[in-house]
């Protein structure tokens, strides 16, 4: 009887804090939106499922290590702390993605189309508009956000999900779980936030506008465009270089051709290993204290905010600059420039298609999306 | 209503902000058209088809390549 | 002449000990036994290189890393150094090697027919049979072992490399070089230690009885399962939750269908690296004054009681459980409980075959062998 | 004959340890049981039959259906 | 106005100083050789592209953490900085590549014709004579050199870059920027620098030689051979036995045929992955301070010299042997005795097919060429 | 002419150096002679082919036999 006392004692039941069983709740509900709902799972069931093990009381997924006075160790640490202290504090594994993202890209519609690089820049209208929101409610005493804080909750509406760990976990690292849930949920929320706000900014005719065939782009291109890239970003926006260094050398070595071994582990193997350990890391952020508040519930209503707010920019952009130009852009595509991609291309595709069953705007919208992409990037300098 | 110091920080960093992406990407713009500009005048090469994927399609060609031999080793014995 | 002195000085050779010599011959054997015998050779062969490379005089395999007093780098440690502290001593590979073994198992005989957990209950009993022996060898003066070394010895019976991997780093880590080469060795012996025993402790009729066939296990069940086993550790055994957890995470992302590039990558380049990694590291603990003394006779001789205790409890509680229950169960396939996956579900359905050629006990076999996994993961924890 | 402290923590220790094991592989079958119910009744989808592995065979379908087309067309030219 | 100066000071361009902007250059250099010119594109890709981020100002790719008195972290390092130290200052990369070169590596020509070890013995003669060539610079007060330096500069002329950054990390790690580019630029030069030395030293008549064909190679020798190899360089040359000793492994892997899923990760995943890194490793120490000297156009110079004495001897080699054995040697086959795997052996059997169209040295010049590799591992002990 | 220390180091470090290297690489010749001497008297196993590369085949031959398979059904059905 006593033994069983004891037994009792040492169980996850008796420990267990409130907060604690109501953040594994909401570890299992990020993995039944993965699974069953297919929100970005590959991001959420790391997510989800390291929310869920760092609340395990007692289990010390994410205890630092104890050492003695001579530095030996007397206890190792949890593995969620050591994939976040190696991995997203120092930044390496969201540069790593970055990489691998860049080795996934195709750049060619944009480049087809440079123009398209407009609507990226619009879109990410909807960052700001988002720190003026934190800045808002923070002015107004409902809740308290530094104009750090404020920083990492816009980036939420740059739409990319390892520009947004990145930033934060620089910024804000306390914010990390909440800012990254919000901005993988927005993205996989793409075709239910943006398609009313699509169709309010345009008319019918507008949408049934059809594009010039994007013209065919040469290997040189595609292989100078990185390094242009690059060096553009190396003159006039240094403190992107990190991010955007890294996205180009993975998009490099995907376009040269010469690579082709490097660039296929890249595109797999090491994207992949480094998605498993960023969710882990990112769920190690997820305890009751940093989650459980009311900034969380401020951050996933600015995050919302910002994403329409991208949406419109992006729409409205592509309509002023069919006021200027004669070749004509669908609207449609303005809204791709937000990122998330690829669902935002696809989204602007599937209303297209509403409007004239025979106007395929995937490609086009393939430009302002990964120039959302860069747009963001970008903007992680400030 | 006078505006708090951290509203204006939050105005400045827009106006500073969009005005930085938006200068950034004007300029590359310009320069990625000026940079197919050139490649397409000094160094062409066969161009691809933009809508194709790059991903390789060689498993396939090989495999059609053996199953077209197959076939025509095949018939041969007809 | 004075050139050709200083160059045998030099040498391996001369500068060799005895034991040292011997421990090569011994990661030699290891070697031999993995490639011409099939004994577990994807860590057996790293195992023994690792051994005949951290007993190569002046090689410096297993050194530390030199710092002068400003904490610059003065020399650089060896590889099996810088692998057994970060990946071992954290417990960082055993918990990803574990991960990856998730994603290996398929838990479909076992939610077909969950009473075969009881099975892989009883054949833990070989873990505390061995914990006696040991200290029984140390109260009768034969030899000196703690409580911590009495229970890593212990979990060899549990026939699970990785997490006798796990449990002797955190207690026992000078042991971990014979532990983890008992374990393995012994898993390859399965067909040789089991078959005796079975046939022992059951009749010709009780080997010919034939099982239900298997229901069909539905995907849903497949995905809740690991999240179900998740929550009852986090409930009820919080300590076990490193390694059971991971082990889940793997599973889920195998059984959950959305994330099948990074299942994809967990099953190959991310097990495989890190197994390489981990066999080195146990071989960096190979060294003749770890080794060559007779407490390794002693593991030895522990472990092969602990492998046969446990195949006998798991055959005994399957006949048991026939007095209690209706549904037959074949004792043959009580043995598989001791883990040893697949070897010990093999050797049950060879046995099986041998009464009843068409008697194939192999997939209910699997049933105990994956509880057997679970089992000796939740023992971890005393 | 007095048993040493180390020999009662030992048995202790057993006696502990698998009363632990049964009592959490007992609860274990309990609660998959159960889950396995509330599936089947509330969540039922296509059952698969269990002793195929869950790994793709989607490879050799697609050669399959590839040899299938190129078997069809070496037909019609016949 | 005031945000624009601003703007422009924050930027890159006002940032650089000249020497960083050469730097640059030289980078987008190697990425075109590596490209357009098909220079070791595996390690050219990414040491190019890392001197371009690492003199990129302000970016801080090679920055140090910053730590506050307590030890919490101020700021993270960079990407390159963790790299350098994590992977090639602990020796653990060139270790890992040389895991993955052993993984592909074919020993049966080797083994079929042992005697052409000698070649790769000769042909280390170039490693001395540069060594020689190091110390005379400095001997007539051209440039500075320590003997750790020349050491370093000598094994250039090993060509093998593995080696060469193992070696040089150890010995003299500001000259690693130079000493790899430099040994990645010859090795790719190979078809360049040798077909003259090749003719100049050879008749027609010694070109056409015919060699016996291989006999079959069993394999139990190819798995035999790589532990006697190891156990050699334990008995006789300890302190090359982490570079030899982990090529030993990779090729033990390969070849003993029970680890096939080990061996494929090392010679796909893992291998593709280091090679990344260390390109970028080697990058960061591609700054203008450390690239832009005149030891870097001595290393550059004295780099070709060593290949062109080690190609001499090599085939020099060849014809000495010729006059003391019967069994003939087409003495084009010495010049592969400098490792450049596989370029020089392909360079061997195109010079043999111009003077006897159906002569293939190919598979005969594989021999020395892996034997080039064993030698230069084994002189980075001295 | 005085030669410096630092030549006298190079050179010594070259003689001893090469010595090294033909040292150790004339047993190696020598122990891999004996050892396959030994190998294929003690313990010969069916010889490949030398020349052939290590590397699996098995996909394309098991698409050979897919294919195989598929003509041979084919051929039946006519
Ligand atoms: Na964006
Ligand atoms: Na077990
Ligand atoms: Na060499």
């Amino acid at each position: 009887m006593d033994k069983l006392t004891s037994l009792w004692l040492d169980s996850g039941l008796a420990q267990m804090e409130p907060g604690q069983a109501v953040m594994m709740a909401v570890g299992l509900l990020l993995l039944y939106l993965a699974i069953r709902r297919g929100f970005e799972p590959l991001l959420l069931v790391p997510i989800g499922f390291g929310t869920v093990l760092v609340n395990i009381p007692g289990a010390g997924f994410d205890a630092a290590p104890v050492f003695d006075a001579a530095g030996h160790m007397q206890q190792p640490g949890g593995l969620m702390y050591y994939i976040y202290q190696g991995g997203i504090a120092t930044g390496i594994f969201p540069l790593l993605i970055f990489m691998g993202v860049g080795a996934l890209t195709d750049f060619g519609p944009m480049l087809a189309n440079p123009r398209t690089l407009f609507l990226g820049a619009a879109a990410q209208f909807g960052i700001f508009a988002t720190v003026l929101g934190a800045i808002g409610l923070n002015h107004f005493g409902v809740l308290e956000f530094s104009i750090r804080d404020a920083a990492s909750i816009g980036i939420i509406g740059g739409a990319d999900g390892p520009t947004a760990i990145y930033v934060t976990s620089l910024l804000s690292p306390d914010l990390l779980g909440a800012i990254a849930v919000a901005a993988y949920s927005y993205m996989a929320l793409v075709p239910i936030i943006q398609p009313p706000i699509m169709k309010l900014l345009t008319t019918e005719k507008e949408r049934a506008i059809r594009m010039e065939q994007l013209r065919p782009v040469s290997k040189t291109e595609r292989i100078v465009f990185p390094l242009t890239l690059l060096i553009l970003v190396a003159l006039l926006l240094p403190s992107a270089a990190p991010l955007l260094g890294m996205f180009c050398l993975g998009n490099l070595m995907r376009e040269c051709g010469v690579v082709a071994r490097l660039s296929d582990t890249t595109q797999n193997a090491l994207i992949n290993t480094v998605t498993i350990f960023l969710g882990l890391g990112v769920g190690s952020k997820m305890s009751a204290e940093k989650f459980l508040n009311p900034e969380t519930l401020g951050i996933l209503l600015l995050g919302v905010i910002a994403f329409a707010i991208g949406t419109a920019a992006g729409v409205l952009m592509a309509k002023l600059m069919n006021l200027v130009s004669k070749q004509p852009i669908n609207p449609l595509i303005g809204s791709a420039g937000v990122s998330a991609v690829p669902m935002a291309a696809r989204v602007s595709n599937k209303i297209g298609l509403q409007s004239d069953p025979h106007n395929y705007l995937l490609m086009h919208a393939m430009g302002p999306n990964v120039a959302g992409v860069i747009g963001s990037a970008v903007l992680q300098v400030l | 209503m006078m505006t708090s110091p951290l509203l204006q920080q939050g105005l400045d960093l827009m106006v500073y902000g969009m005005g930085t992406v938006f200068l950034f990407l004007t300029l590359l713009v310009a320069v990625t058209a000026l940079m197919s500009s050139l490649v397409s005048r000094f160094l062409p090469d066969k161009p691809e088809p933009m809508a194709v994927s790059t991903s390789p399609p060689a498993v396939d060609e090989r495999i059609l390549a053996i199953i077209q031999q197959a076939i025509d080793q095949h018939r041969k014995r007809h």
